[in-house]
Protein backbone atom coordinates (compact mmCIF):
# COMPACT_ATOMS: atom_id res chain seq x y z
CA UNK A 1 0.00 0.00 0.00
CA UNK A 2 1.37 3.60 -1.25
CA UNK A 3 0.06 6.82 0.18
CA UNK A 4 1.17 10.32 -1.10
CA UNK A 5 -0.48 12.81 0.87
CA UNK A 6 -0.08 15.96 2.58
CA UNK A 7 -1.63 14.73 5.94
CA UNK A 8 0.51 14.41 8.93
CA UNK A 9 0.45 10.78 9.93
CA UNK A 10 0.72 8.73 12.99
CA UNK A 11 3.13 5.34 13.14
CA UNK A 12 0.90 3.50 15.73
CA UNK A 13 -2.59 4.15 13.98
CA UNK A 14 -0.96 2.98 10.94
CA UNK A 15 1.06 -0.13 12.51
CA UNK A 16 -2.48 -1.02 13.78
CA UNK A 17 -4.47 -0.61 10.58
CA UNK A 18 -2.05 -3.16 9.03
CA UNK A 19 -1.82 -5.78 11.48
CA UNK A 20 -5.23 -5.46 12.57
CA UNK A 21 -7.07 -8.83 13.35
CA UNK A 22 -3.97 -11.07 11.97
CA UNK A 23 -2.11 -13.35 13.78
CA UNK A 24 -0.29 -14.59 11.06
CA UNK A 25 2.57 -12.32 11.04
CA UNK A 26 5.47 -12.43 13.34
CA UNK A 27 7.49 -9.43 12.83
CA UNK A 28 6.63 -5.62 12.03
CA UNK A 29 9.56 -3.32 11.38
CA UNK A 30 8.99 0.60 10.96
CA UNK A 31 11.41 3.23 9.62
CA UNK A 32 10.10 6.71 10.45
CA UNK A 33 12.10 9.87 8.49
CA UNK A 34 11.87 13.10 10.65
CA UNK A 35 12.38 16.77 10.00
CA UNK A 36 15.32 17.48 11.72
CA UNK A 37 16.60 21.42 12.94
CA UNK A 38 20.02 20.61 10.99
CA UNK A 39 21.30 19.72 7.68
CA UNK A 40 24.79 19.34 6.87
CA UNK A 41 25.63 21.56 9.33
CA UNK A 42 23.38 24.84 8.51
CA UNK A 43 20.03 25.35 10.78
CA UNK A 44 16.82 24.45 9.04
CA UNK A 45 13.32 26.41 10.02
CA UNK A 46 11.27 24.38 7.56
CA UNK A 47 10.95 22.03 5.32
CA UNK A 48 8.90 21.53 1.75
CA UNK A 49 8.90 18.20 -0.33
CA UNK A 50 7.98 18.69 -4.01
CA UNK A 51 7.30 15.98 -5.56
CA UNK A 52 6.10 14.62 -9.43
CA UNK A 53 2.42 13.78 -8.83
CA UNK A 54 1.90 10.90 -11.14
CA UNK A 55 5.34 9.55 -11.60
CA UNK A 56 5.91 9.46 -7.76
CA UNK A 57 3.11 7.21 -7.26
CA UNK A 58 4.53 4.80 -9.90
CA UNK A 59 8.11 4.58 -8.86
CA UNK A 60 6.56 3.98 -5.04
CA UNK A 61 4.64 1.25 -6.40
CA UNK A 62 6.99 -0.50 -8.31
CA UNK A 63 9.95 -0.21 -5.32
CA UNK A 64 7.54 -1.76 -3.50
CA UNK A 65 6.90 -4.48 -5.85
CA UNK A 66 10.13 -5.43 -5.96
CA UNK A 67 10.55 -5.56 -2.09
CA UNK A 68 7.48 -8.23 -2.39
CA UNK A 69 9.32 -9.94 -4.76
CA UNK A 70 13.03 -10.60 -3.02
CA UNK A 71 11.07 -11.01 0.30
CA UNK A 72 8.68 -12.99 2.15
CA UNK A 73 6.34 -9.91 3.06
CA UNK A 74 2.87 -10.15 4.60
CA UNK A 75 2.00 -6.69 4.40
CA UNK A 76 3.66 -3.27 3.61
CA UNK A 77 2.94 0.00 3.84
CA UNK A 78 4.94 3.27 2.44
CA UNK A 79 3.71 7.07 3.33
CA UNK A 80 5.03 9.75 1.93
CA UNK A 81 3.85 13.63 2.76
CA UNK A 82 4.53 16.74 0.51
CA UNK A 83 4.43 20.26 1.17
CA UNK A 84 5.38 22.02 4.10
CA UNK A 85 6.33 20.49 7.21
CA UNK A 86 7.50 22.00 10.61
CA UNK A 87 10.74 20.62 12.89
CA UNK A 88 9.94 17.47 14.22
CA UNK A 89 7.32 16.63 12.31
CA UNK A 90 7.65 12.86 10.13
CA UNK A 91 8.26 13.01 6.08
CA UNK A 92 8.23 8.97 5.26
CA UNK A 93 6.95 5.87 6.66
CA UNK A 94 7.62 3.01 5.71
CA UNK A 95 6.43 -0.46 7.31
CA UNK A 96 7.64 -3.92 6.67
CA UNK A 97 5.60 -7.08 8.42
CA UNK A 98 6.82 -10.66 7.54
CA UNK A 99 7.04 -14.53 10.11
CA UNK A 100 10.98 -13.49 9.98
CA UNK A 101 12.42 -10.44 11.15
CA UNK A 102 15.47 -10.70 8.88
CA UNK A 103 13.16 -10.00 6.12
CA UNK A 104 11.33 -7.21 7.44
CA UNK A 105 14.32 -5.63 8.77
CA UNK A 106 15.59 -5.79 5.19
CA UNK A 107 12.80 -5.35 2.87
CA UNK A 108 12.57 -1.92 5.03
CA UNK A 109 15.78 -1.11 4.54
CA UNK A 110 15.82 -1.47 1.21
CA UNK A 111 12.70 0.49 0.65
CA UNK A 112 14.07 3.23 2.09
CA UNK A 113 17.11 3.34 -0.04
CA UNK A 114 15.38 2.84 -3.42
CA UNK A 115 12.69 5.73 -1.85
CA UNK A 116 15.79 7.75 -1.51
CA UNK A 117 17.45 7.59 -4.89
CA UNK A 118 14.48 6.66 -7.65
CA UNK A 119 11.37 8.24 -6.08
CA UNK A 120 11.05 11.46 -7.61
CA UNK A 121 10.64 13.92 -4.37
CA UNK A 122 12.86 17.23 -3.60
CA UNK A 123 13.24 18.63 -0.30
CA UNK A 124 13.39 22.64 -0.33
CA UNK A 125 14.94 23.55 3.28
CA UNK A 126 14.36 27.04 4.84
CA UNK A 127 17.19 27.89 6.90
CA UNK A 128 17.41 30.63 9.94
CA UNK A 129 18.76 33.46 7.37
CA UNK A 130 15.48 33.64 5.49
CA UNK A 131 16.74 31.92 2.26
CA UNK A 132 15.65 28.48 1.11
CA UNK A 133 17.90 26.05 -0.70
CA UNK A 134 17.42 23.18 -3.04
CA UNK A 135 18.63 19.77 -1.19
CA UNK A 136 21.51 18.35 -2.67
CA UNK A 137 21.87 14.38 -3.16
CA UNK A 138 24.15 12.47 -1.05
CA UNK A 139 26.57 9.99 -1.90
CA UNK A 140 25.83 8.00 1.11
CA UNK A 141 22.15 7.60 -0.29
CA UNK A 142 23.42 6.81 -3.80
CA UNK A 143 26.19 3.98 -2.71
CA UNK A 144 23.18 2.55 0.25
CA UNK A 145 20.65 2.17 -2.81
CA UNK A 146 23.65 0.29 -4.49
CA UNK A 147 23.85 -2.49 -2.67
CA UNK A 148 20.74 -3.93 -3.14
CA UNK A 149 22.00 -4.53 -7.25
CA UNK B 1 5.34 16.23 -26.02
CA UNK B 2 4.70 18.02 -22.66
CA UNK B 3 7.73 19.30 -21.01
CA UNK B 4 7.70 19.44 -16.78
CA UNK B 5 9.87 21.06 -14.60
CA UNK B 6 10.88 20.38 -10.79
CA UNK B 7 12.55 22.23 -8.10
CA UNK B 8 15.21 24.38 -9.21
CA UNK B 9 14.67 23.89 -12.61
CA UNK B 10 11.30 24.91 -12.68
CA UNK B 11 12.60 27.83 -10.29
CA UNK B 12 15.79 28.94 -12.90
CA UNK B 13 12.94 28.26 -15.88
CA UNK B 14 10.04 30.23 -14.47
CA UNK B 15 7.94 27.43 -15.79
CA UNK B 16 6.69 24.34 -14.97
CA UNK B 17 5.36 22.58 -17.96
CA UNK B 18 5.23 23.82 -21.64
CA UNK B 19 4.68 21.75 -24.98
CA UNK B 20 6.60 21.01 -27.86
CA UNK B 21 6.71 19.00 -31.07
CA UNK B 22 9.03 16.67 -32.02
CA UNK B 23 10.73 16.87 -35.26
CA UNK B 24 13.39 16.44 -37.34
CA UNK B 25 15.95 18.10 -34.74
CA UNK B 26 13.95 16.42 -31.68
CA UNK B 27 13.88 12.78 -31.78
CA UNK B 28 15.46 12.16 -28.73
CA UNK B 29 16.23 12.88 -24.90
CA UNK B 30 19.73 13.62 -26.35
CA UNK B 31 18.51 15.91 -29.00
CA UNK B 32 16.18 17.59 -27.00
CA UNK B 33 18.52 18.55 -24.28
CA UNK B 34 20.64 19.91 -27.33
CA UNK B 35 17.34 21.89 -28.68
CA UNK B 36 16.98 23.21 -25.28
CA UNK B 37 20.14 24.52 -24.75
CA UNK B 38 19.67 26.93 -27.79
CA UNK B 39 16.45 28.45 -26.10
CA UNK B 40 18.31 31.61 -24.31
CA UNK B 41 20.47 32.32 -20.90
CA UNK B 42 18.48 30.35 -18.57
CA UNK B 43 17.79 27.24 -20.70
CA UNK B 44 21.64 27.09 -21.53
CA UNK B 45 22.94 27.49 -17.52
CA UNK B 46 19.82 24.89 -16.65
CA UNK B 47 20.90 22.27 -18.92
CA UNK B 48 24.58 23.05 -18.26
CA UNK B 49 25.76 20.57 -16.03
CA UNK B 50 23.89 17.52 -16.92
CA UNK B 51 25.20 15.56 -13.98
CA UNK B 52 22.99 17.17 -11.76
CA UNK B 53 19.95 17.10 -14.26
CA UNK B 54 17.99 13.79 -14.51
CA UNK B 55 15.20 12.93 -17.19
CA UNK B 56 12.10 10.93 -17.10
CA UNK B 57 10.37 9.61 -20.24
CA UNK B 58 6.35 8.86 -19.49
CA UNK B 59 7.07 9.00 -15.61
CA UNK B 60 10.06 6.40 -15.85
CA UNK B 61 13.73 7.06 -15.43
CA UNK B 62 14.87 7.60 -18.94
CA UNK B 63 18.83 6.40 -19.97
CA UNK B 64 20.43 8.84 -22.35
CA UNK B 65 19.47 8.39 -25.68
CA UNK B 66 15.72 7.14 -25.27
CA UNK B 67 13.52 8.21 -28.07
CA UNK B 68 10.83 10.61 -28.28
CA UNK B 69 7.37 11.06 -29.81
CA UNK B 70 4.41 13.24 -30.06
CA UNK B 71 2.28 12.27 -26.67
CA UNK B 72 5.29 11.46 -24.81
CA UNK B 73 5.67 13.11 -21.47
CA UNK B 74 8.94 14.26 -20.62
CA UNK B 75 10.10 15.77 -17.34
CA UNK B 76 13.61 17.45 -16.42
CA UNK B 77 14.35 17.55 -12.32
CA UNK B 78 17.68 17.51 -10.65
CA UNK B 79 18.70 14.25 -8.67
CA UNK B 80 15.97 13.18 -5.93
CA UNK B 81 16.22 14.22 -2.58
CA UNK B 82 13.31 12.43 -0.64
CA UNK B 83 12.80 10.05 2.15
CA UNK C 1 15.27 2.84 28.31
CA UNK C 2 14.37 -0.84 28.91
CA UNK C 3 11.08 -2.20 30.55
CA UNK C 4 10.03 -5.55 31.69
CA UNK C 5 6.25 -5.57 32.20
CA UNK C 6 3.09 -8.03 32.12
CA UNK C 7 1.11 -5.34 30.26
CA UNK C 8 0.58 -4.61 26.25
CA UNK C 9 2.03 -1.84 25.26
CA UNK C 10 1.43 0.39 22.06
CA UNK C 11 4.36 1.31 19.33
CA UNK C 12 3.09 4.55 18.17
CA UNK C 13 2.54 6.00 22.15
CA UNK C 14 6.10 4.37 22.34
CA UNK C 15 7.85 6.27 20.00
CA UNK C 16 5.86 9.46 20.48
CA UNK C 17 7.29 9.57 23.75
CA UNK C 18 10.68 8.82 22.98
CA UNK C 19 11.29 11.43 19.73
CA UNK C 20 8.50 14.24 21.67
CA UNK C 21 10.21 17.53 21.46
CA UNK C 22 13.34 16.58 20.03
CA UNK C 23 14.06 18.30 16.67
CA UNK C 24 17.32 16.66 16.35
CA UNK C 25 16.53 12.87 15.39
CA UNK C 26 16.09 12.56 11.79
CA UNK C 27 15.18 8.19 11.78
CA UNK C 28 13.32 6.13 13.96
CA UNK C 29 13.11 2.86 12.99
CA UNK C 30 10.99 -0.09 15.31
CA UNK C 31 10.57 -3.47 15.81
CA UNK C 32 7.89 -5.14 17.02
CA UNK C 33 7.66 -9.31 17.52
CA UNK C 34 4.09 -10.90 17.56
CA UNK C 35 2.37 -13.98 18.86
CA UNK C 36 1.52 -16.00 15.93
CA UNK C 37 -0.61 -18.86 15.74
CA UNK C 38 1.89 -21.01 13.89
CA UNK C 39 5.26 -22.13 14.75
CA UNK C 40 7.80 -24.41 13.81
CA UNK C 41 4.65 -25.46 11.41
CA UNK C 42 2.05 -26.55 14.74
CA UNK C 43 -1.19 -24.73 15.68
CA UNK C 44 -0.30 -22.09 18.73
CA UNK C 45 -3.67 -21.02 20.82
CA UNK C 46 -1.31 -18.48 23.67
CA UNK C 47 1.88 -17.76 24.84
CA UNK C 48 3.14 -17.32 28.00
CA UNK C 49 6.85 -15.48 28.49
CA UNK C 50 8.94 -16.53 32.03
CA UNK C 51 11.91 -14.69 33.10
CA UNK C 52 14.73 -14.73 35.35
CA UNK C 53 13.89 -11.02 37.25
CA UNK C 54 17.11 -9.42 38.20
CA UNK C 55 19.20 -10.87 35.11
CA UNK C 56 16.66 -9.93 32.90
CA UNK C 57 17.25 -6.57 33.40
CA UNK C 58 20.38 -6.44 34.09
CA UNK C 59 21.49 -7.92 30.38
CA UNK C 60 18.87 -5.70 28.99
CA UNK C 61 20.57 -2.88 30.16
CA UNK C 62 23.90 -4.41 28.71
CA UNK C 63 22.54 -4.91 25.55
CA UNK C 64 21.58 -1.94 25.33
CA UNK C 65 24.34 -0.02 26.20
CA UNK C 66 26.23 -1.95 23.93
CA UNK C 67 24.18 -0.73 21.05
CA UNK C 68 24.90 3.12 22.18
CA UNK C 69 28.74 2.13 21.94
CA UNK C 70 28.80 0.88 18.51
CA UNK C 71 26.33 3.15 16.96
CA UNK C 72 25.44 6.91 17.12
CA UNK C 73 21.46 6.80 18.46
CA UNK C 74 20.12 9.61 20.13
CA UNK C 75 17.59 7.58 21.82
CA UNK C 76 16.49 3.51 22.04
CA UNK C 77 14.11 1.73 24.16
CA UNK C 78 13.38 -2.02 24.74
CA UNK C 79 10.17 -3.13 26.05
CA UNK C 80 9.85 -6.99 26.64
CA UNK C 81 6.73 -8.30 28.03
CA UNK C 82 6.03 -11.63 30.59
CA UNK C 83 3.22 -13.48 31.47
CA UNK C 84 1.02 -14.76 29.32
CA UNK C 85 -0.16 -13.13 25.65
CA UNK C 86 -2.90 -13.70 23.00
CA UNK C 87 -2.49 -14.22 19.23
CA UNK C 88 -1.64 -11.44 17.78
CA UNK C 89 -0.59 -9.40 20.78
CA UNK C 90 3.21 -7.74 20.83
CA UNK C 91 5.50 -9.53 22.89
CA UNK C 92 8.95 -7.17 22.18
CA UNK C 93 9.41 -3.82 21.32
CA UNK C 94 13.16 -2.18 19.92
CA UNK C 95 13.32 1.48 19.08
CA UNK C 96 16.46 3.25 18.07
CA UNK C 97 16.75 7.04 17.13
CA UNK C 98 19.40 8.64 14.98
CA UNK C 99 20.68 11.13 12.44
CA UNK C 100 21.17 8.38 10.20
CA UNK C 101 18.95 5.71 8.83
CA UNK C 102 21.88 2.84 8.89
CA UNK C 103 23.12 3.29 12.34
CA UNK C 104 19.00 2.84 13.22
CA UNK C 105 18.36 0.07 11.48
CA UNK C 106 21.13 -1.69 12.26
CA UNK C 107 21.09 -0.89 16.11
CA UNK C 108 17.61 -2.00 16.21
CA UNK C 109 18.40 -5.02 14.30
CA UNK C 110 21.31 -5.99 16.71
CA UNK C 111 19.70 -5.49 19.66
CA UNK C 112 16.77 -7.91 18.59
CA UNK C 113 19.66 -10.52 17.22
CA UNK C 114 21.64 -9.88 20.65
CA UNK C 115 18.35 -9.91 22.90
CA UNK C 116 17.66 -12.72 21.43
CA UNK C 117 20.22 -14.88 22.22
CA UNK C 118 21.44 -13.03 25.69
CA UNK C 119 18.23 -12.23 27.10
CA UNK C 120 17.05 -14.60 29.75
CA UNK C 121 13.59 -14.99 28.20
CA UNK C 122 11.55 -18.36 28.15
CA UNK C 123 8.68 -18.90 25.46
CA UNK C 124 6.04 -21.43 26.76
CA UNK C 125 3.80 -22.39 23.99
CA UNK C 126 -0.02 -23.63 24.43
CA UNK C 127 -1.55 -25.58 21.40
CA UNK C 128 -4.59 -26.53 19.80
CA UNK C 129 -4.10 -30.28 21.61
CA UNK C 130 -4.34 -29.02 24.49
CA UNK C 131 -0.35 -29.74 25.57
CA UNK C 132 1.81 -27.12 26.18
CA UNK C 133 5.12 -27.33 24.72
CA UNK C 134 8.92 -25.01 25.97
CA UNK C 135 10.40 -23.34 22.67
CA UNK C 136 13.67 -24.79 21.07
CA UNK C 137 16.59 -22.03 20.59
CA UNK C 138 16.52 -21.73 16.96
CA UNK C 139 20.12 -22.06 14.98
CA UNK C 140 18.94 -18.96 12.56
CA UNK C 141 19.10 -16.93 15.73
CA UNK C 142 22.36 -18.33 16.87
CA UNK C 143 23.91 -17.49 13.29
CA UNK C 144 21.92 -13.89 13.33
CA UNK C 145 23.76 -12.84 16.92
CA UNK C 146 27.20 -14.38 16.05
CA UNK C 147 27.24 -11.51 12.91
CA UNK C 148 27.79 -8.90 15.73
CA UNK C 149 30.83 -10.47 16.96
CA UNK D 1 24.57 -20.22 47.80
CA UNK D 2 20.87 -19.87 46.07
CA UNK D 3 20.40 -21.89 42.99
CA UNK D 4 17.82 -20.98 40.90
CA UNK D 5 15.79 -23.49 38.43
CA UNK D 6 14.02 -22.14 34.93
CA UNK D 7 11.60 -22.99 32.23
CA UNK D 8 11.42 -26.75 31.81
CA UNK D 9 14.21 -27.50 34.38
CA UNK D 10 12.29 -25.51 37.12
CA UNK D 11 9.15 -28.13 35.77
CA UNK D 12 11.09 -31.05 35.92
CA UNK D 13 12.74 -30.71 39.42
CA UNK D 14 9.51 -29.62 40.86
CA UNK D 15 11.27 -26.51 42.39
CA UNK D 16 12.18 -23.00 41.08
CA UNK D 17 14.79 -21.88 43.87
CA UNK D 18 16.62 -24.15 46.87
CA UNK D 19 20.08 -22.78 49.14
CA UNK D 20 23.24 -25.33 49.38
CA UNK D 21 26.51 -24.73 50.44
CA UNK D 22 29.64 -24.81 48.76
CA UNK D 23 32.28 -27.70 50.01
CA UNK D 24 35.10 -29.41 49.38
CA UNK D 25 33.29 -31.12 46.78
CA UNK D 26 31.42 -27.93 45.10
CA UNK D 27 33.81 -25.37 44.29
CA UNK D 28 32.95 -24.27 40.59
CA UNK D 29 30.04 -24.77 37.92
CA UNK D 30 31.84 -28.25 36.83
CA UNK D 31 31.17 -29.37 39.94
CA UNK D 32 28.11 -28.19 40.62
CA UNK D 33 27.31 -29.97 37.71
CA UNK D 34 28.66 -33.47 38.39
CA UNK D 35 27.07 -32.84 42.46
CA UNK D 36 23.32 -32.34 40.90
CA UNK D 37 23.41 -35.57 38.52
CA UNK D 38 24.33 -37.57 42.16
CA UNK D 39 20.91 -35.83 43.11
CA UNK D 40 18.42 -38.74 42.10
CA UNK D 41 16.25 -40.07 38.62
CA UNK D 42 15.11 -36.15 37.44
CA UNK D 43 18.39 -34.66 38.64
CA UNK D 44 20.68 -37.17 36.31
CA UNK D 45 17.89 -36.45 33.74
CA UNK D 46 18.13 -32.68 33.53
CA UNK D 47 21.83 -32.50 33.27
CA UNK D 48 21.94 -35.52 31.28
CA UNK D 49 22.76 -33.09 28.29
CA UNK D 50 24.63 -29.90 29.05
CA UNK D 51 23.91 -28.65 25.57
CA UNK D 52 20.75 -27.67 26.34
CA UNK D 53 21.37 -26.43 30.11
CA UNK D 54 22.63 -22.94 30.67
CA UNK D 55 24.28 -21.31 33.93
CA UNK D 56 24.63 -17.94 34.61
CA UNK D 57 26.38 -17.22 38.07
CA UNK D 58 25.42 -13.90 39.73
CA UNK D 59 23.03 -13.17 36.85
CA UNK D 60 25.61 -13.25 34.55
CA UNK D 61 26.35 -15.79 31.39
CA UNK D 62 29.01 -18.08 32.90
CA UNK D 63 31.70 -20.01 31.39
CA UNK D 64 32.11 -23.73 31.85
CA UNK D 65 34.60 -23.53 34.98
CA UNK D 66 33.30 -20.70 36.99
CA UNK D 67 34.44 -20.91 40.44
CA UNK D 68 31.75 -20.49 43.05
CA UNK D 69 31.38 -19.04 46.76
CA UNK D 70 28.66 -18.97 49.22
CA UNK D 71 26.34 -16.13 49.01
CA UNK D 72 26.53 -16.56 44.94
CA UNK D 73 23.38 -16.62 42.92
CA UNK D 74 23.56 -19.78 40.23
CA UNK D 75 21.32 -20.12 37.64
CA UNK D 76 20.47 -23.27 35.45
CA UNK D 77 17.93 -22.71 32.20
CA UNK D 78 17.60 -23.72 28.93
CA UNK D 79 18.73 -21.57 25.82
CA UNK D 80 16.88 -18.53 26.02
CA UNK D 81 14.02 -18.05 23.57
CA UNK D 82 12.84 -14.29 23.93
CA UNK D 83 11.93 -11.73 21.52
Amino acid sequence: MIWVQRDIFNVGDEMDKLTAGRTDIGAVVSFTGLVRDVNDGAAVTSLTLEHYPGMTERQLEKIEREAQARWDLQASLIIHRVGEMALGEPIVLVITASVHRQHAFEAASFLMDWLKTKAPFWKLEAGSDGKSDWVGARKSDIDAAKKWN
Amino acid sequence: MKILYFAWLKMKLGMAEENIDCSDEITDTDSLVRWMKTRGPAFEEVFSDLNVVRIAVNQEHAPTNTSLKNGDEVAFFPPVTGG
